[in-house]
Order: structure tokens, then C-alpha cells, then sequence
């Protein structure tokens, strides 16, 4: 599903990400690790089409993310959910807006939107919160309906920035929880994250960064 | 289709309402705008209109001498109504003159009075057709000198209210471009400001796979009704403008210019409201382009 | 304090150096602004100006009876000449105004040479100062009926005339506050983008302990600067239309008004430069106090 | 230093906060803690005067903050550090300005400034990264950037919302530490956190909070 053949990263003389290669499976469910700068967001980023590589080849599902135009870019997006890191939500629009948002764009109806939202606030722990605006919610409220909306259209791959940095260690489980259920319907997910006690209770594959360097994958 | 129809006129709806202030200011400027287009249309409109009838109507006086006799002056006069470019040739006698004298110059009434009847003399007036300056000048060399004393048609009068015509035409166009430069930069950028105003949210549609369309048709018709509501303002000011003149001037010249200040007819209306309508549009569509550009 | 005063000019040069944009189009509307408050100064001051020469140089035209004797005339002439209103009187004897007739209508030249010297009565040219229509009503009623014929002053014009300035002043009120009141708008609401732009950033700042003073130095000296700047960009306009209309009407109209159309005087630049200094200054304060108020 | 009388916050429906009844002395160091949505933020939102108690009385170094004029606002929050679990820095000034800005509006010399930034900048760990823009750092470079402008101008509360968060956990010790350095030259320090981890490894008074309830102080 992934691949990466000595990809680098340089901005201007930061070099983020250096010499990674690596493959990812269809269906299999890895860690994205290291310390705080390691290069963890930089390769999510390059993944979805964000920012491109300046070394090597990326693969997502068979395509070039470096060539991709910049027409054809919506597309790869609408296979991918995504958590960022810091959220981004629209502040203007409901959490239940936020979250149908991701099938709007595919033109889905209204119908199948308002049940798949509430299908998946649910599923997070935020019943009935949809007609709430994203600044009136907590931290760890935020986190979650970042989380609702990187699920909410059943993506082949999801790729999860910290989703568990603004949550207690239950809600942090029951997050981990959403993402093991998604893996073992067949998508391919990607989970940066600091919390050592999260990645030994549910043990999978790391990619462990160090200075923009893979040392152990 | 008309699913998503809807889905955009419904975003573009909620935008103009969430952003109301912005848009009213977007659509006032643009109101401004097409407003200042629709004097400058109404101007050239009537100075044109004005232009026509005047030129159509250039007079000419031609005095006889006084001793040509009144048979040769009335051959005279017919000679001359059968040049193609002449719509009018009427005999004013003495007498007639005289008269006219007098209304016009009542101090001079009892002065006159005395003197009899051939103080002025008779003379022909004649309406040229689409007649221009040097036209003017042209027929009257056609005419026999010796029949005539003094041939009178106001050339310099003609010269100067041209380069007055000219002066006039030069200052508005001028003030014209620099007006719609700056009305175009104004609205460009409030269209801007929307659109900037709302950067954090079209960068997340474009994260999770929304097309550039997607994020633009909402625009084009915020910007399509801006631009309608403000050419619609336009013509109530056009109209309300037109209206004050109209009666104003009424009260000042009671006979003079008032039936011929026209209201812009249909098609120029029209030009307005699509003029308004290219510049929301055109402008929406170019501050999206602008930012999406430089959005990954 | 000096340290203070200018860490705010770095910070205010700084915020016009990275709102650049939105800057140009605050004093870019200022100027327009005080471009048209400038304008409208001129007129007036120019409008004034042709109103007092016209009003001192108001004349009257008194037609002596024909057989009034001359010693007669030249007594009443003195008598005239002693009211405190009259600031000239001048004789016009019947052959001088015979001689400006015939220059004047040239067509009536042979016929006036035939008529002898008595076509035209003689006249009193009477100049009164500061006089207004109906100064001159109740003047022109304590003339003789006895020694004149007629007398002439045009009054029907000098009423159309006031009629027409009145129309032109209502015109220009009427546009004036209009174009006034949406520059203002457009002033405070770029103003206010510029704020708005920087919401995240002042936010930020209060949350860390400025003081609204702290918040609003800076924009006050833009808003100053914006100002200023604006003022100048509509001086240089006002002199290039003030330069480009009087060439045109000293080519136009040889002698007319020319001499008379003046630029505006040092206290009325003066005015414009105020006026664009508290636009600026005035928007930026109104803009930042309504951001204040909604932040804690 | 902090006194709370049944203090309790709604927002419309949402009882964030009830019957809060707390004494914190000068000097003290303390966690607070529970559960997403619990009123950790909430809390700590009205001791800077973001936002008012609905009820009881709140008492921040003897200053009641909810009769606190606007105009008085600015010289109660130059005695508070705050990390925002947002962050909240400033993206077009460089990561030096954004850190200075704290000592900048109390009116320092440029040049006590300029120290002051480089020397805390050390301290967490990013030495150099001064003239960079918050954007183009990861995640937890921009937490230790807010925890530096926290501390820079020596204040006596610090008020700490999640600031291990985006952490890895040594740099979270290393940020701990920091904190502890702070309390021990005399400053009043409050940490929002769900990690509990730390919060055995640095053993301090809890407070502990459910939906709005002070459960454990
Ligand atoms: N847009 C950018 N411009 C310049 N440098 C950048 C940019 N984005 C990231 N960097 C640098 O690249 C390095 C890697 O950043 P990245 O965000 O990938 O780290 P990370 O592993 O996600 O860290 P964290 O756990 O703190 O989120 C960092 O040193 C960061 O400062
Ligand atoms: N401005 C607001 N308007 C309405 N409700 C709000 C507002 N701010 C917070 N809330 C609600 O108050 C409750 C407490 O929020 P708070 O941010 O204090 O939680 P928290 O303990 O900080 O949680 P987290 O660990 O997730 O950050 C939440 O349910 C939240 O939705
Ligand atoms: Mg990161
Ligand atoms: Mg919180």
C-alpha cells in the first residue's frame, strides 16, 4: 500500500527526513515513533500530498505522490482519513458539519451524511454533541471529532498524528480501540504517537524515527 | 446534478449571510461602480442625443442687401431650399425683424419705434442637415455674394462650444478610468478578504479531498448575487439621480433642455446589470484562484 | 519614554510593512476621500470667488429718455454716483453705444451707418456693490421715471442664475455626504480587515499581560501615517486636475473665467491634511476599540 | 496564593464546574487532573481572567478575578505564565519575538530581552531555533515554545494546561523538571495533565476532577 525508496526531506538546511525506505502492506497497522522532531508529521504529510519529497520515490497505493498533479491531488485525499496533530477543525461550522464535511466532498446525500455523522460521534464518545462549535469543546473533545472525521468515510488508509495526546489513559484505549476496529475491516493505518504504554498494550510494528533517520521498523 | 446545485447555492447563501458585512461592502462598491458606469453611459448618452438634434438643426442668417428687390429674394430662397443638404429656408421680412427686435431689446422699443420700418433688414434663415463646422462653412461660400450684405451662422460659438464638448469628454474619461481602476482594485479586494477571511476553512476542505470546484462554484454565485444587488442599487440611483435633474431643471429653464435629458434606455440598462453581474464574478473567481494557488 | 515611543513606531512600521496590501487600500481610500473633500473645498472656494466679483460688479443699464437735455444727464449721473451702494457710474452717450452695437452685430453694420447717430439712446453704466436680487429691485425703484425710458438689469437672468447655483449646491450636498459617508464606511471597514487580520496576534498579546494602550499605539500611528500619506496622494491630484483644467479653459475660452479659477489656499491644504490625519487616526481607534471590546 | 469558594461555571447547559472549594499556598506545586471534559481548562481559564465563575468567589494572590476591571486585567496576567494547551503563539513573529513578547509589553530593554529569550530557549532545549516561525516547527517544538515564554519573565503562577502532551517522555521529564526548578525558586505552579506516569514519577498534591466535580485534592 506504501511505499518509500530512499526518501528524503530537507527545509533549507533542516534535513526533517533522511534516506527512508520502507514498505506497508495492505491492511497492516504500524506506529510512527521518536522524539519530539524525529520527523514523524513530515513523512504523514508527505503521504497525504502536503509537501513533497525532495529525495527518493513515494508510493501511496500505487501512486506517485511527488508527480501527482495538482487535479488529481482531491482524489488520492478522499482514500485517505486523516488526524492531524493539531486538530483542524472549522470553528465556524458544527462538530457535526466537521465530521459529514469529508463525505460532502464526495457528494454524498444529506441523508446518508447525518447518519454516518451520528453513527461515528457515537462511536467516540460524543453523542449529541454535533450541533456544538469546536472552540466550546475541551482538548480531548477536539481530538475526538478529529478522530470521528478521519473515519467517517471508511478510508483504505488512516493516518493518525498523536491522536491520544489530549486524552486520559481510558479514553485513550478506547480511541486505540476505534482504530484496531477500522484496521481489522481491511484499512491500513499509521499511528504517530509518544505513549509508550499505549504502543505495549497494543502491540504492533514501529517505525521508530531518530533525527529524520529510521532506526528500527 | 440539481443535488449539487443546491448544495452549492445553499453554501453560497450561508457565506453571504455569515459574512454579511464584508458582502455588503463587496456589493456597495460594486454598486458604486456600475453606478458611476451608468452616469457616464447617461451622459454620453444625451450630450449625444444633444449633439444629433443640435446638428441637425445649425441655422444660418443670410442679409439681403437692401436693394434687392422682393421677387429676386423669393427666387433666392427657392434656389436655395432645393439644395439637398438644406431642411428649411424661411423669409423673415423687415418687419418680421424688427418685431423680434423689439421683444428682444424692450429698451430700445421707443427708439425703434421712430425709426420706421426698414432699420433691419430682411434676411432668409436657413436649417442645415448634419451639419458640421466646416460643412457650415462650405454652403455658405455657395451663396451669391451679391445678393447678400453679411451671411451670420456664429462660427467661432460653434468652434468653442466643440472644444468645450472636447474638454468636457477628455475630463470624463479620464476621471471615468481612474474611478473604475479603483472601484475594480476596491472590489477585487474585499472579494479578497472574504476569501481570506475564510483560508483556515477552505485549507481543511482541501485536505480532505475537496476539488478546486468545489471550493469555488459557492463564490461565483455569492459573487454573481453581490453583483446584481449591486447593479440593482445602481439603477434605483440612477433612477432617483435622473429623476431630481429632471425636475430640478424644470424649475430653472422652464423651456430649455428638459425634454431632451433622457433615462438610459433598455439595452443600456441591461449592459449595467451585466457589467455588475462580470465584475462580482470575475473578481470572486480570481481571489479564489489567487489563494487556491497557493494552497496545498 | 523615548525607548517606548519607538518600539511603537517600529511596531506600527513593521504592521505597514507586512499588511502592505491592506495599507495601500486604507490610504488609497483616504485619499480618494480627501480627494473628493477637496474637490468640493475647490468648487466652493472658486464658486464663492465668482459669486463676490459677480455681486460687486452686479450693473445696471438706465436709458435716458431721448430728449432729457445733456447738462440734465450729466447732473443725474452725479447724483447717482453719491449713493453709498454705487461704486461707478459711467456715460454712455449715444454715439459710443452706437459704435458698440455695430461691433457687436456686425450684420447691422450698414444699416446702423445709414440711421445716424441717434439709433441707440444714451445710457448710465451704474456699478453697486455687494448687491443681491433684490438689492437691486429697490435700487433701480429710486431711479426717476421721469429721465429714463427703460432700465435694464436682468433680472429674470440674475434669479435663474441663483435658481441654477442653488440646483448645483443641492447636487453637490447631496453627492458630497453620499460619497462622504461611504469612504467613511469603506475607511473604518479596511480599517477594521486590517485589525481583524491580526486577531490571532492581539489576542495572544493580551493573553500575556499588554495593556490596550500597548495594543493600540501602533495602530494609531499607522492609522497616522495611512492618513497623512493619503492627504498627499490627494493634493497631488487635486493640483494635476486643477492644472489640466485651467490649460483647458485658457485654450477654450480665451478670456473668460480663467484668471479666476484659483487653487485652494494654504489653511484649505492645510484642512485636507487634518482631515486625512484624523480619518486615519479616527478609523483606527474606532476599529481597535470594537476588536478590544470583544476580547478578554 | 489561589483560593476557589464554591466556585461553579456553566456554559448554557454544560455545567463545566460545581461547588469548587480549593486553597492553594504560595510556593505549592499541584496537578490537576481527570477525565476529558472534565474542567481541567475551565479552571484554569478563570485564574488569568479569560473567563468568569457563574458562581462563588475566586481569588488569585488576594485579587478577586471576577470583580477585576479590564482595565486592571494586563498586571494580574504579568505575574501568571500560562502554556495554553493550544499553544496560542503567534505565527508571523519568529519563535524569539513570541517568547519575548512577555517581558516586551512589561516595557524591558531589548537587550534584558534578548538575554532572557536565548537563556530560556536553553533551558528547553531548542538553542538556535530563535529566528524560525512557529509553523516550521513539529508539534512538540512548539510546546516547549510556549513553555518558554511561560517562564521567561520569572512569574509567580505558572499555570501549565497539557504541556507534556506532544512530548515524547524524556523530553517530558526534561520539561518536568523545568517545572520543579520554577516551584522551587518559590512560584506557584499548576499542571493539567493526564498522564499519570509523570505524575508518579513526580509525586505532588492532585486535584482531581469529574465532570465538573472536584473529586480528590
Ligand atoms: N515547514 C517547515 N519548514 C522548516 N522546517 C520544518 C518544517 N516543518 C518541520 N520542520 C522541521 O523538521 C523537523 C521535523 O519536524 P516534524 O514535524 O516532522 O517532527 P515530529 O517528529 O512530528 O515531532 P513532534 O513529535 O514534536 O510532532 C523539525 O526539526 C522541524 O523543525
Ligand atoms: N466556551 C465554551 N462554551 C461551551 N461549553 C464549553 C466551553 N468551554 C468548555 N466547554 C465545555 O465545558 C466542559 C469542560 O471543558 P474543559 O475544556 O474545561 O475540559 P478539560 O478538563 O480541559 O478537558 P480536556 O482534558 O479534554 O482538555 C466540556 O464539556 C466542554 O465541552
Ligand atoms: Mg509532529
Ligand atoms: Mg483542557
Amino acid at each position: 500500500m506504501i511505499r518509500a525508496y530512499h526518501v528524503a526531506k530537507r527545509y533549507g538546511d533542516v534535513h526533517a527526513l533522511r534516506d527512508v525506505t520502507v514498505k506497508l502492506a495492505k491492511g497492516e497497522f504500524c506506529y510512527v515513533t521518536g522524539p519530539s522532531g524525529a520527523g514523524k508529521t513530515t513523512l504523514l504529510k508527505m503521504l497525504y500530498g502536503s509537501t513533497q519529497p525532495t529525495e527518493g520515490k513515494l508510493l501511496v497505493g500505487g501512486i506517485d505522490v511527488a508527480r501527482l498533479s495538482r487535479r488529481r491531488l482531491p482524489y488520492l485525499r478522499r482514500n485517505i482519513g486523516i488526524v492531524f496533530q493539531d486538530f483542524k477543525l472549522i470553528d465556524s461550522r458544527t462538530v457535526g458539519e466537521n465530521v459529514g464535511l469529508a463525505l460532502e466532498v464526495l457528494g454524498s446525500s444529506r441523508d446518508l451524511i447525518n447518519r454516518r455523522v451520528s453513527a461515528v460521534l457515537n462511536i467516540v464518545g460524543l453523542p449529541g454533541r454535533g450541533s456544538d462549535y469546536p472552540p466550546t469543546l475541551s482538548g480531548g473533545e477536539q481530538q475526538r471529532v478529529a478522530v470521528a472525521r478521519a473515519i467517517v468515510n471508511d478510508p483504505s488508509i488512516l493516518l493518525a498524528d498523536e491522536p491520544t495526546g489530549n486524552l486520559d489513559g481510558a479514553m485513550a484505549i478506547e480511541v486505540m480501540e476505534i482504530l484496531r476496529a477500522i484496521n481489522l475491516r481491511g484499512t491500513t493505518v499509521m499511528v504517530a504517537t509518544h505513549d509508550t504504554g499505549l504502543m505495549n498494550r497494543f502491540p504492533y510494528r514501529k517505525l521508530r524515527f531518530e533525527a529524520g533517520r529510521l532506526v528500527e521498523s | 446534478m440539481t443535488q449539487r446545485l443546491q448544495l452549492v447555492f445553499r453554501r453560497a447563501l450561508r457565506s453571504l449571510w455569515e459574512n454579511a458585512y464584508l458582502n455588503a461592502v463587496s456589493a456597495g462598491v460594486i454598486a458604486a461602480t456600475t453606478l458611476l458606469f451608468g452616469v457616464y453611459l447617461s451622459v454620453q448618452f444625451n450630450v449625444n442625443n444633444m449633439v444629433d438634434t443640435w446638428d441637425k438643426d445649425v441655422h444660418l442668417s443670410a442679409y439681403f442687401h437692401p436693394d434687392v428687390p422682393e421677387q429676386r429674394r423669393f427666387n433666392v430662397r427657392d434656389e436655395i431650399a432645393a439644395h439637398p443638404e438644406v431642411i428649411k429656408v424661411r423669409y423673415v421680412s423687415s418687419d418680421a425683424a424688427n418685431l423680434w427686435m423689439q421683444a428682444r431689446m424692450p429698451a430700445m422699443e421707443t427708439v425703434l419705434a421712430e425709426l420706421g420700418s426698414d432699420t433691419l433688414p430682411a434676411s432668409l434663415e436657413i436649417s442645415l442637415s448634419a451639419a458640421r463646422a466646416n460643412d457650415i462653412d462650405a454652403f455658405a461660400g455657395t451663396l451669391s455674394v451679391t445678393d447678400f450684405s453679411d451671411i451670420d451662422y456664429g462660427q467661432e460659438w460653434i468652434e468653442k462650444f466643440q472644444g468645450f464638448l472636447s474638454l468636457l469628454k477628455l475630463l470624463g474619461a479620464v476621471m471615468g478610468s481612474l474611478i473604475l481602476i479603483a472601484a475594480l482594485f476596491l472590489v477585487m479586494n474585499t472579494v479578497h478578504l472574504v476569501v481570506y477571511n475564510r483560508k483556515n476553512e477552505l485549507e481543511i476542505q482541501k485536505l480532505v479531498g475537496a476539488t478546486d470546484g468545489y471550493i469555488t462554484a459557492p463564490f461565483l454565485v455569492e459573487g454573481l448575487i453581490q453583483g446584481l444587488l449591486g447593479a440593482m442599487f445602481a439603477f434605483i440611483g440612477l433612477a432617483a439621480v435622473h429623476r431630481l435633474l429632471v425636475a430640478r431643471l424644470k424649475d430653472t429653464f422652464e423651456l430649455a433642455i428638459t425634454a431632451e435629458l433622457q433615462f438610459l434606455p433598455g439595452p443600456y440598462i441591461a449592459m449595467l446589470f451585466v457589467a455588475g453581474s462580470l465584475l462580482g464574478v470575475g473578481a470572486a473567481f480570481l481571489a479564489v484562484n489567487r489563494f487556491l494557488a497557493k494552497v496545498t
